[in-house]
C-alpha cells in the first residue's frame, strides 16, 4: 500500500518546476500578460520534455501516463503562472480522441498533439452552464452558433460540444469558423471564443459518460493548477514576511501573521492528497475500462474542483494581506497568482454549481 | 427616535433643490481638472454654501456655521439629481483642514483659497516603501541648510502625483529623536527640480497611484506647517477621517442595488442567477449586513449631529467591516457572472463596464490600504476594548524557530 | 433627526440589568436550569417594574410603549439569561390581542398581563416551519391536533396558530388541551409543546398581514436577546482575558486573543443599531396604522434575525474559545448564554429560512 | 500509488476476519470496566495479536512486530463487525508507551500487564487550572521528605478520576529550576490518603471531566519515571500522539453519513430538508472538506508505513482542521433539525439520541482542549513554516492601552 508519488513523479513534478523558475521568471510572465511575449519558449521547451505526450498512448506517439501524473504537472504550471495550452491541448482533447476518436481520427491528431506540432482547444464551457445566448447546433455534421470561454485559444484544432452534448473535432482553419480572444482578468493564459457559421466538423462517438470523463479531467487539472499558484502564494508569504520588518520586527513575528500563514496552510495541505485521490481514482476506473463505475472518480473530480476552488481563493486573498500594500501592486506580481486562481474558480463550473451537479450524481436532488 | 430632518432642514433641502433645478443645465458633467469651466464651478457652489461650506470666508470658503444635517441633505440632493458634487482631493480633504489647524495665518491665505478654487492640487507624502502599517518609520530625510530643507527619499501610494501642483509631505528632520518625535509636515512645489514620479500599477491594471522619488529636493524653510518635529500631531489630527470614508454604506447600498439588477438579468442555461438558491441565499446574507452597516452609520451620523459621542467602537469597526463586506458584495458578482465574470479589459462582453471585477480587487487594496485590517484590529482590541498594546519586544529576529 | 436612545429608554434598560445582576446572578440561573428555582423572583420583579405592562395600550392598563423599547428589554434579558416569559407573553400575545382581538377579549385579557397576573405562551412556530406531523386544525371553534415549541410555555393562556394561519386564544386549562415541557439544550427559559383534543378557543381576527407582524416581532425580539447575550458574552471574554495568565503574560496581550475580540466587537457592533432600527421601523408602521406599508418593517425583522443569529453564533463560539478550557465548563457558566444564542437562532426561523423569507418577500423567487 | 492492502495483508485480513467469525457470539458487548468477562476478552485478544500487539510479550503483550497496515485492518474488521476491541483509556494509550520508554525495568514488570490487561485503570493529571496551554507552568508540587513525595496542589480536566486505580501525574519537584526543567513524573494509587475528586461538569450537561485536589499526599519515592526533574520531557515523548486522534477522518465520515440520512428523514412543512438547497449546498461544502481530510488522513497513514515522513505539515494541520470540519458538521446537523435541534435531555423527540447536539458542543471543546486551535497555528507557523517563536515580552502588564 502507497499513497504518495513515485520517484519518477517527483522528478518529472520537480523538473517542470525548474524549468519554469529558469526560463520564465516574473518578467516574462509580465511581457506575457502585455502581449509582448508569446509563451513560445515556454510552449517549446515543455513540448522538447515531452509534456505534451503525457496522457497519449504509446501507439500513437506519446507516453500514456494518466490524470496523475497530468494532475502534478499541472500543479506545476500553476506554480509557475505558466502560459502552457494543457487543460485542453494536454489532457482533455487527447483524452476526448483516445475515447470516442476513430482510429483514423486519432491516427490524424494524436502523433501532432504529442509531438506538439500542434495544439488544441475546447469549446465546451456551455456544458457547465451556457451563459447568454451560446450555444453550438450541429446539423449534418456542420456546426453553427457560438462558443465562449474556449480554453487553450489560437490553437489548430478545437474540440467543441454541440447543445446535445456530443463532441466534435474542428479544425482553425476550417471555413466558417472565426475566433477571437476572451480578454479575461488571468492574463497567464489565453482564453476565446469561436464562432460558427455552417462549419465542417467531424464527429466523436463518446458517450455522455466519456463527455463527462473529459470534463472531470479538466476540473481536476484546473483544481491542481489552483493548487500550485496558491502554494507558490503561502511561499511568497512566509519568505516576505520574514524579511519586511515594521515596528522594528519582522512581520513574520507578529501572532496575527503567523496565524494567516498557518491558516492558509491548514486549508491547503490536504488539498494536495485529494488532488492525488481525484487523479488516482479516475485513473484507476479509466484501467478498468469499467463503464459502470461507482461513480467515486465523478464524485473526486467535482469535489475536489469545489473544494479547492474556496480554498485557494482564501488563500490568494489571504496571502495579499501579509503583502499588504505590495501585494495589492504589479511589483512583486503576485496578482498574477491571485488571478490565475480566480480564473481556475470560473471556469469548468463555479463550486456552487459542481456541488449541486455532485448531489444530483448520488441522487439527491428530487 | 426621530429619523425626520424636521422643518427647518426640510426647508434647506427645499433651496438646495431650487439651486440645483436652476443649475441644471449649466453644471458641467465632467469638467477637467483646473478648466475654467470647473473652477466656475467650484465658485458657484462655494458662493451658494454647498462646497467648503464651514471654511471661513476670509480663505475663501462659504462661512457656514457647521451643521452636519445640512451637509448630508447637500449630498443627498446632489447625488439624486446626478449633478456634480464639485472637485475633490486631498488637497480639500485633508489638507485644507491640517492648514486650518495648524497653518500660520501667511500659509492660509496662501493655500487655502487656490485649493477650495480647484486652482491647486495636491498630493499626499506619507507612506514609503518601509513605512505602511508603521507609517512613523518614514526615513524621508530633510536636512536644514541655510533657508532651505534638502529632501532625499521615497514615498509611495500617492496618488494623482502626476496632477499635483503641491505635496503635502513628512519627512524626517530630527534623525535623533525617539520616531514619532523627529518628524515635520512641509509642503512644496511638485515643479521643484529633484522630484520624479512613477506611476505604480496595481492588480487593477492601473496606475491607481505612484511612488515619488525625491533627490535634494530644496524647500524654502518656512513652508513647514507647525513647530519642526511636531509632523507627526499635525498629521495626525485629520488621519482618521481618511479611514471611515473607505467604507461608505450609501455606496454600498448603491452596488447592493445594481447586484440585485446583474442576478436578475444573468442567465446560464436560460435561467436567471438570482433563481439559483445558493446564490440568493448569499445575496440575502449580504443584503442583512449591509443593512447592519447602513444602520451603524445612521447612528453615527446622529452622535454627530447631537454630539452624543458614545459609541466609539461603531465608528472604529466601519473601516474593517465596510471594506471586507464590500469586497465580499463585489465577490458575489464576480462568482454569479460565472466566466463572464473574468471579462476585463476591452472584453466587449464586460458588465457594468468591468467594475464588478475591478471594484472586487480595488477592495481588497483598501482592506489593506488606509490601516490594514490587522492594524483595524489592533485598534480595536486595544482602543476600543482596553486590552494591552503590542507589548515590548526583547529583540527583533530574522530567524525562524526550529 | 435623532437615532439613538432616548434618556428615558437608557434608564428603562439599564435598571433591568441592574435588577437582574442583583437578583439573578449566575447560582441562580443554575438553579433555575436544574428546576431547583421557578424564576418567580425574576417574573415578580420585572412584572412590579411595570415590564409586563410594556406594550399593552394604556387603556388596558398598559404603558403603550413599542417594540424599540421592548427590543431594550429583551436585550437587558439575554444580558442576564432571565428566565422572564417575553416575548410571548409580553409582545407577541399582547400585540396580537390588541390588533386583532375583540373590545371584550381585550378587556378580559389585556389588563390581568399588563398587571402580571397571568401569563400567556405562543403556538404559533408551525407558521415558520412545521416539522414532522405537527398542526392544529381549528373547526367551528374548537382546535384539534399538536404544537411544538410552544414559547413562553407554562403559561395560563396560549396564542395558538391554525394551519390556515388563524390565531386563536385558549385558556390553558380548557378541557381537552393537555401539555408538557420541551426540553432543550437551552435551560434559561422554558419551551413546551401541547396537544389539541376539540379544545374550545376563542378566534382572534387578525389579517395575514397583522399575523406577519406579530411573528415580526418576536423575531426582533429574539434577535435582541441574543445581542444582549452576545454582548455579555464579548465583555465576559474580555475581562477574563485581562486577568488569564498564561507563558507569564495576561492572554489579552496576545494578538491571536485581542483580534479573536476585536472580530467579535466588529461583528456585534452594527448589530445594536440594527436592532434599534429594526424595532423603530415596526413602530412606524404601526403608528400609520397603514396596512399598505412598503415592507421595510418586514424586511428588517427578517434580516435582523437572520443576520443577528448568524453574528452571535459566531461571537458564542469565539468568546467560549477565549475562555480556552474554561468556557466549556459549567465553573464560569459560559454555556447559558451559548445556548441561549443558539435556541434564539432556531426559534421563529432559522436565517436560512428567514432570508428566504425576505427574497419571497421582495418577490425575488420563481 | 498502490491503494491495495496486497496479497499478504489480505491474508492477515482473512485471518482476523475468521477470528471474529468464531468470537461472533462471545465478544462482549459493552462490558463493564474490571468485569471478568472484560479482562477476558482483552486476554483472548492479546494472545490472538489484536491488542497491545507490538508490546513485549515479557510484559504481557503480543509482542508482535510493529506493522501499521496491520493495525489498520484490524481496526478496520471490528469496526465492520461492530466487535468490541478491547479496552482503551489513558493508561494503554499514554502511560504503557511511557514506560517502555523510560519506565525502569521493575515499573514495566509492575504494571505494564495489568493496564494491558484491564485490571489496572489509570488517569492523567497533566492540566492544571493555571496551566492549560502553558502546560509547563503547572504548579502542583512535590516535596522530597525522607522516603516520600509529598504532593500538594490540584489538577484539572482529569478523567475518568473517579474510575481509575491509579494516576500518572506531572508535578514540580524542582522550584527553582526553568519551568520546563523542574518537572518530574510521578504515579500513585488514587487510593493514597489526601486526593479528593471533583466531577466537573461542562457545557453538554455531563462530567466528562473532573478535578482532583492533593492535599499532602504521600508518594514512595521510587513511584518516578525517569529522572527527577525531567519528567516534561518523558511526557513529551507521547504526548503529540494524543493530539492527531482527536480529529478521526473515518470517525467524521461516519458521522457524515449519518447527516445525509437525517436530512433525508427531517421535513419541514412536508418538504425534505435535503431539498432545501441552502442547507444541501452545505452538506455538499462539509462532503468536499471530509474528502480533503480522509485523503490527507491516507496520505499519513502511507507515510507510515513506508516510512516516507515527508510531510510534517500533513500531520500538524490535522486537529486543527479536524476538530473544527467536526463542530460544523454537527452544527449543519442542529441548524437542519430547526427546533427539533435544541432538544436535549429527556426529550422524547431527540434525534440519534441526542448526538447531534452534545456533539456540536463536545466538539467546540476539543477545538479547545488537547492544544487550542491558536496553539496548533502557533505550532504550524513556527514548526511548520519556520518563522519565529513568539518573542520574548520586557514585561507581562495586565492594563489595557489608554
Amino acid at each position: 500500500m502507497e499513497f504518495g508519488l513515485s520517484e519518477e513523479q517527483t522528478l518529472l513534478q520537480d523538473s517542470v518546476k525548474r524549468f519554469l523558475a529558469e526560463q520564465y521568471p516574473l518578467d516574462k510572465v509580465r511581457e506575457f500578460a502585455t502581449n509582448d511575449d508569446d509563451g513560445a519558449i515556454v510552449r517549446n521547451g515543455l513540448a522538447a520534455m515531452g509534456i505534451t505526450a503525457l496522457m497519449i498512448d504509446e501507439d500513437h506517439g506519446g507516453v500514456g501516463l494518466g490524470l496523475l501524473d497530468a494532475a502534478l504537472i499541472a500543479e506545476a504550471l500553476g506554480h509557475g503562472t505558466a502560459p502552457m495550452p494543457f487543460v485542453a491541448s494536454v489532457v482533455m482533447v487527447p483524452q476526448a480522441l483516445m475515447l470516442g476518436g476513430s482510429s483514423e481520427q486519432q491516427d490524424r491528431w494524436l502523433p501532432k498533439l504529442a509531438a506538439g506540432e500542434i495544439t488544441a482547444g475546447a469549446a465546451i464551457s456551455e456544458l457547465t452552464g451556457a451563459r447568454g445566448d451560446t450555444g453550438v447546433t450541429a446539423t449534418n455534421g456542420r456546426l453553427s452558433g457560438r462558443a465562449m470561454f474556449v480554453l487553450d485559444f489560437e490553437a489548430d484544432i478545437y474540440l467543441v460540444a454541440d447543445t446535445n452534448g456530443a463532441l466534435h473535432i474542428v479544425d482553425a482553419d476550417a471555413q466558417g469558423l472565426s475566433g477571437k480572444g476572451f480578454n479575461t482578468v488571468d492574463c497567464t493564459r489565453k482564453l476565446g471564443e469561436l464562432s460558427f457559421d455552417n462549419v465542417p466538423a467531424e464527429a466523436l462517438s463518446c458517450t455522455a459518460q466519456q463527455v463527462a470523463t473529459v470534463l472531470n479531467s479538466g476540473r481536476v487539472i484546473l483544481a491542481a493548477d489552483s493548487l500550485g499558484a496558491a502554494q507558490n502564494m503561502l511561499d511568497q508569504s512566509v519568505a516576505y514576511a520574514l524579511q519586511r520588518e515594521q515596528f522594528n520586527r519582522v512581520i513574520a513575528s507578529f501572532q496575527a501573521v503567523k496565524h494567516m500563514c498557518a491558516e492558509m496552510a491548514a486549508e491547503l495541505e490536504p488539498c494536495r492528497a485529494m488532488i492525488w485521490y481525484a487523479g488516482h481514482t479516475a485513473d484507476a476506473e479509466s484501467n478498468a475500462n469499467n463503464n459502470s463505475n461507482n461513480g467515486e472518480a465523478q464524485q473526486y473530480a467535482l469535489h475536489t474542483k469545489a473544494h479547492l476552488s474556496e480554498v485557494c481563493q482564501f488563500v490568494a486573498r489571504t496571502a495579499t494581506e501579509v503583502h499588504g500594500g505590495m501585494g495589492f501592486t504589479d511589483l512583486v506580481g503576485l496578482h498574477y497568482w491571485f488571478k490565475r486562481i480566480g480564473a481556475n474558480r470560473q471556469l469548468l463550473g463555479s463550486p456552487e454549481r459542481l456541488r449541486d451537479d455532485a448531489a444530483r450524481a448520488l441522487g439527491m436532488v428530487n | 427616535m426621530d429619523l425626520s430632518y424636521g422643518a427647518e432642514y426640510e426647508e434647506f433641502r427645499a433651496e438646495v433643490a431650487e439651486f440645483l433645478a436652476k443649475h441644471k443645465d449649466t453644471a458641467p458633467k465632467n469638467p477637467e481638472l483646473r478648466s475654467v469651466e470647473a473652477i466656475s464651478w467650484q465658485k458657484t457652489l462655494i458662493e451658494a454654501g454647498y462646497f467648503a461650506r464651514t471654511t471661513p470666508a476670509e480663505y475663501g470658503g462659504h462661512g457656514g456655521k457647521p451643521d452636519i444635517l445640512k451637509s448630508r441633505i447637500i449630498a443627498e440632493e446632489f447625488a439624486r439629481t446626478r449633478t456634480h458634487p464639485g472637485m475633490g482631493g486631498q488637497g480639500i480633504s485633508m489638507l485644507v483642514p491640517t492648514l486650518l489647524e495648524s497653518g500660520t495665518q501667511a500659509q492660509k491665505e496662501q493655500f487655502i483659497q487656490p485649493t477650495l478654487h480647484g486652482e491647486m492640487l495636491w498630493c499626499q507624502g506619507y507612506s514609503e516603501p518601509g513605512a505602511g502599517s508603521d507609517l512613523a518609520a518614514l526615513r524621508t530625510a530633510a536636512v536644514l541648510d541655510g533657508d532651505e530643507w534638502v529632501v532625499n527619499g521615497q514615498k509611495i501610494w500617492t496618488s494623482t502625483a502626476q496632477l499635483a501642483d503641491w505635496i503635502f509631505c513628512l519627512v524626517r528632520t530630527e534623525p535623533d529623536a525617539p520616531k514619532h518625535q523627529g518628524i515635520s509636515f512641509l509642503l512644496f512645489s511638485m515643479d521643484t527640480p529633484g522630484i520624479e514620479i512613477r506611476p505604480l500599477v496595481d492588480m487593477t491594471g492601473k496606475a491607481n497611484f505612484n511612488e515619488v522619488f525625491f533627490t535634494d529636493v530644496r524647500v524654502p524653510k518656512n513652508q513647514i506647517v507647525g513647530a519642526r518635529g511636531e509632523g507627526w500631531k499635525v498629521a495626525n489630527t485629520i488621519l482618521k477621517h481618511e479611514r471611515g470614508s473607505l467604507a461608505d454604506p450609501n455606496a454600498m447600498q448603491h452596488r447592493l442595488n445594481g447586484l440585485v439588477e446583474l442576478l436578475e438579468t444573468e442567465t446560464v442555461d436560460g435561467t436567471r442567477v438570482i433563481d439559483i438558491p445558493s446564490f440568493r441565499d448569499r445575496l440575502m446574507r449580504i443584503t442583512g449586513r449591509v443593512m447592519a452597516a447602513k444602520c451603524n452609520d445612521l447612528r453615527l451620523l446622529s452622535n454627530s449631529i447631537n454630539k452624543t459621542g458614545g459609541s466609539p467602537l461603531a465608528a472604529m469597526v466601519t473601516k474593517l467591516q465596510g471594506t471586507e463586506l464590500r469586497h465580499e458584495l463585489e465577490a458575489l458578482a464576480v462568482d454569479a457572472m460565472g466566466e463572464i465574470g473574468l471579462a476585463y479589459g476591452d472584453n466587449e462582453h464586460l458588465r457594468g463596464g468591468g467594475s464588478w471585477q475591478t471594484q472586487y480587487m480595488y477592495f481588497l487594496g483598501l482592506i489593506i490600504g488606509g490601516g490594514t485590517s490587522q492594524i483595524q484590529k489592533n485598534i480595536i482590541s486595544e482602543r476600543g476594548l482596553g486590552m494591552p498594546r503590542e507589548p515590548k519586544v526583547v529583540a527583533a529576529t530574522k530567524q525562524g524557530a526550529a
